[in-house]
């Protein structure tokens, strides 16, 4: 676990300061907007509405908001198949994603992708990826196309820490170090790969390690301090951006829900989730933000009230839209 | 009255691996998720209880490494042991390949027979739930395609086991696909040991007037297709050959001799598919026989979409058969 | 006097690289040893000169990591550049078939025509030298079973730098495979820019007898056994397909209505292999025009032999045409 | 480079003295009939005798005997494309291997394997291999078999520093060290990838970096030294068999000759060459035994002329084998 000591404490309060009180409450917002967009899924599926599977993000929203809050619009982004907070983080829309897990035709992927493969190229979200550790060589690959056209961008990969055993993470790792791409590799280690422990599949303590061994400066933060994760990934952002090279971040967070919708969640204890249970990333920040003056107790229920509506007009928008016309089997198989 | 009982496909599997596990101290299973997960073991739950009755060394839950765990039951196959490596997804075969095609596969014959690589790769084709382009994929021809492995796909409980266990002992590299949607569909399964050999294929329905080959989800559909156009006078004999590699292709010879007319209907993509194999082989041996060009009821050749309404068009469905056989029919007679 | 020049398939498969590198800025090249090695780029010499001219950053030589750099291509494929990705030898394609397969090959679908991955990933098939198991493989038929690929073989030198040159400009993934025992052959091909478009069969060799599909190194197996057929009143036609994926089924369909007979010849293993889709795709169209059971003239079903005697045996040659087309027209005339 | 002080050297005259004389004789005999059988391979070529590529070894003999002679004879060795010295070193049988290059019936896999694909099971050589890094994980699986059998074997992986960006290697590595299986990896780094320096494609400088990051310990040792690399290697087996896990090797080396025979060879100098010529591990082994009076000049060129004669006798023995019968084609496909 990061340890939280006093010096810690008040190096985050003085932070807050540093930072346009909109972009703070902002982060709050999209993290409940997460969050609220993730707590439909069970009621829709028993509604029958959902498909396939769908892994929901909950307690692990201040890695996807803190991340993605370190890029620029034109940066990129790729995702897992826990993807729908990496998406909303970087600023995609809840109705065209609430459509596409439902099928639709007015789903961000026409009702093609599902929560397995939501995307949005138009915010450079380049999809998530049903594959563990699929969405590593399409980041280096776009890194690699933003250094040969000098373009500046950043691309943000995310993946979680049962991916760190999947060998294209050494060779991608390899060639982003060995050519300095502008690439951030965001390991959120959620505790859990499916039932097993990051201890009982991987050989090293500190997944930072590994980067190492690649050649990639890595680093801990504490994923559920949305603030702590902004910082870390701004600093790399930074880096890579300057042609310095990829830098490696694993956020500690957890994985508040079952692995999928329909996990029994027999492999882990109570306890050991009211401890995290306190560490919830969405009350926390709310709290501080409150503590550290920037917004009051009613501007967070407002908040609250407000990404519930929006969510409520997603599903609404989504449940209207029309199933994909027939002859869309043959569209968009070839340029 | 012998000793059998209603269980699943799933059971069945499990079955098998338990009694081979008893039998032979050289069997493990090495996969992700197969020890704990769910109610203790395995996403489909094949392997569970496992964990709990033989250990964690012989049933080992892995990193999410896919190729690697091939790769480790072809080295654990040439020196002694027969690993059951499971891949949850048989979409996650793309990434494993090189242990066994270029590896597994190869290893005995450019050694000179002096390897066996008695591994079986476990996994699933098969889509129908919604899990889209990544996960709903029917990947066997390739494995077809490829010299030294064995290939077997069952399509019921009891096959599943008696298949299972011909695997496990077999002395080659044997791909066992099971099907996604079969796992928890039931069958009468005895209790004592036995064993479903390689290579012989099993009529699932009498019938002369056309031969239908398929196998697993197909082959529902196919029985269910026969059903219908029973009431239509139509006849099909449905054949599910259970064992690609080896292929009994005498039984379907003999069929369409009797028939005079093929369809081949697999859920893999149809473009290159192994119905063109089948088909091959038919021409090969009984091309005079044919009354009507041979049939491909086949899936799509896009990826899998998720939407129900697309993905149902995509995957062959009864309808496409008994429209297709229909106008066969009508054509040749 | 047209501008052209004789010139290997090597040296026109290098050409269409440096033009389209000239051309547009995004085309760029990654791949093993494809830099400095030998003559200056590349095993076969196809990447020759290219790092001098464009630099180590559009050049780039890779660590060995076959499936990382196709998964690199892929990303980069999806964010505005052309990658023209090398895999040294055909059989490292199982390392590869996760980023072509799951990524590159969907991409564009399940994300609902968001996306477009314009990458093509050259690479081999072929035996004959003795290069073994692990050396020899043709695993297009993988390919070909894909939907989202296409798939480019050229036959020759024009073919090769046309083709090429049209799967760079192409905004799909495709996959270019050549032949090692081609590289070094010759063909006048033109200095200006051309292009071959894809899908379009050449017919290298009229016939009224049979229809015989080849490519590459096959198909100069069955031009010469034309030639050899010739002399006994056998007139062979003989056609390359150029692309798998797009197939010209019309022209071979069209064939088969003339000559009345097919035989599909290629070096990949037989069983499963993409003359069954060939022969399908011709029963669909053409079934009552085929006077005889299509025949298979390939690969046998074994990994690839060292030994120069067993390799002769495993790989189709002029001889096995010779005769199963003489055994096809004696028994169907 | 691996640094040599004058206490160094001290150190390894010292060692000499802890070993049989016969036993650094053998090492000596050993890696001379690794030479003479790379040696023959041109002229062999010349003959038309080769067919497919081979890859010689020669400058590296130190690190295939050093390692080999670590082992018992039932543990197991996994080779790569270069695997003639790794299966001469392991016990391997010239005449055999010969008649294997040359494609006959009596070569080790009767003609049907190849340079590429020698292999020696009854020696416990699970064979070479064309695809780099493809031994690593048919060494780990055999590591995973001795331990569940608890056969007491021990696995050494050999594999060339250009392998050490292959997946497979992490994938494995982390295996292989999350369960303590009884496994070496041996990287031989002899400085090339056919024409590529590791630096211009591994992102790290010191090998052995990305061992720790899979959670292996790793070591450098120099691969000209017979000696040392037979107690690196050593340290290693042990413990290794002891059940304490894997190690990671580095033996720094040089290829003398080129990638494969063919090899134009312009992408190094004649001056590099030198200063490694000066290294090399068989005369400098030979002086050493010379200098500590393990054997004499005479011992010396008896030896050679004998390792010459056998591999006059292996060649004769090859070219007199015949062809494998054209039944064989279908023959060992299955069990
Ligand atoms: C290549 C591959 N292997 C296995 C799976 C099945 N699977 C899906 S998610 C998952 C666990 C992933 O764990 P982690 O990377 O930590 O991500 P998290 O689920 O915790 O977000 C597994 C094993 C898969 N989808 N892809
Ligand atoms: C998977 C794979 N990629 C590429 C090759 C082609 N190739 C053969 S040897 C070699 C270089 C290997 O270098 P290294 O691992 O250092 O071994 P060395 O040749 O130095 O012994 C390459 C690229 C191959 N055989 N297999
Ligand atoms: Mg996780
Ligand atoms: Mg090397």
């Amino acid at each position: 676990m990061v340890k939280k000591t006093a010096q810690n404490e008040g190096m985050r309060r003085s932070t807050l300061n540093k930072h346009k009180p909109e972009f703070l409450v902002e982060m709050l917002r999209r993290m409940l907007l997460i969050r609220a967009f993730e707590s439909r899924l069970p009621v829709l599926s028993t509604q029958s509405l959902l498909r396939g599977s769908s892994h929901a993000c909950i307690g692990q929203e201040a890695a996807a908001v803190g991340a993605c809050f370190a890029l620029q619009p034109s940066d990129y982004v790729t995702s897992t198949h826990r993807g729908h907070g990496h998406t909303i983080a970087k600023g995609g829309t809840v109705k065209f994603m609430m459509a596409e897990l439902l099928g639709r035709a007015d789903g961000c992927c026409h009702g093609k992708g599902g929560s397995m493969h939501i995307a949005d190229f138009s915010i450079g979200m380049l999809g998530a990826n049903g594959i563990v550790g699929g969405g590593i060589g399409i980041a280096t690959g776009a890194a690699l196309s933003c250094a040969i056209r000098d373009s500046k961008q950043v691309v943000l990969c995310f993946f979680g820490e049962g991916a760190i055993n999947q060998g294209i993470l050494l060779e991608c790792g390899n060639m982003a170090a060995l050519w300095k791409l502008p690439l951030v590799f965001l390991c959120e280690n959620n505790q859990f790969s499916m039932s097993t422990r990051p201890d009982d599949v991987t050989a090293v303590r500190e997944l930072s390690l590994r980067a190492e061994g690649m050649g990639i400066p890595g680093r801990t933060v504490d994923g559920m301090d949305v603030l702590a994760v902004f910082e870390a990934v701004s600093a790399a952002v930074e880096r890579a951006r300057s042609s310095a090279g990829p830098a490696f971040i694993e956020a500690r967070c957890y994985r508040f829900e079952g692995h999928f919708l329909g996990d029994g969640l027999k492999y882990r204890s109570k306890d050991e989730l009211a401890l995290w249970h306190a560490k919830d990333p969405i009350s926390n920040w709310r709290n501080r933000l409150i503590k550290g003056g920037i917004i009051s107790e009613n501007d967070a229920a407002t908040l609250a009230q407000q990404t519930q509506d929006e969510l409520d007009q997603a599903v609404e928008f989504a449940k209207s839209s029309p199933a994909p016309d027939p002859a869309a089997v043959w569209e968009d198989l070839y340029a | 009255m012998p000793d059998e009982r209603l269980i699943t496909y799933s059971n069945a599997l499990n079955e098998a691996l338990r009694e081979e596990m008893v039998r032979d101290k050289s069997v493990f299973v090495l996969g992700e998720e197969i020890g704990v997960w769910g109610d203790g073991g395995g996403v489909f739950g094949v392997t569970k209880g496992l964990a709990k009755e033989f250990g964690r060394s012989r049933v080992r839950d892995s990193p999410i490494s896919e190729e690697g765990i091939v790769a480790v039951g072809v080295g654990a196959a040439a020196t002694g042991m027969r690993p059951v490596v499971e891949l949850m997804y048989g979409d996650f075969l793309p990434l494993a390949m090189e242990p066994l095609v270029n590896q597994a596969a190869k290893m005995r014959y450019m050694f000179g027979g002096q390897a066996q690589v008695p591994m079986v790769l476990r996994s699933n084709v098969g889509a129908g739930g919604g899990k889209a382009a990544q996960h709903s994929q029917s990947l066997e021809t390739w494995i077809m395609h490829v010299p030294g492995i064995k290939l077997a796909m069952p399509s019921s409980p009891y096959d599943a086991k008696g298949l299972l266990k011909t695997a496990i002992r077999d002395n080659n590299p044997v791909v066992f696909l099971e099907h996604k949607l079969l796992y928890f569909t039931k069958e009468v399964v005895p209790r004592e040991d036995y064993t479903v050999p390689f290579g012989v294929a099993r009529i699932r329905r009498p019938g002369k007037d056309v031969t239908v080959v398929a196998m697993q989800a197909m082959l529902n559909k196919a029985l269910l297709a026969a059903e219908k156009l029973a009431q239509e006078g139509i006849e099909v004999e449905v054949i599910d050959p259970r064992t690609l590699v080896p292929l009994d292709i005498e039984s379907i010879v003999e069929s369409v001799r009797r028939t005079n007319r093929l369809v081949i209907c697999h859920e893999a993509v149809e473009r290159a598919g192994w119905a063109g194999e089948v088909a091959m082989q038919v021409i090969e041996h009984a091309f005079d026989f044919l009354d009507a060009p041979i049939v491909r009821v086949c899936g799509k050749n896009v990826p899998m979409p998720y939407s129900a309404s697309l993905e149902n068009m995509v995957i062959p469905n009864e309808e496409d058969l008994v429209s297709a056989i229909r106008q066969m029919i009508a054509a040749s007679r």
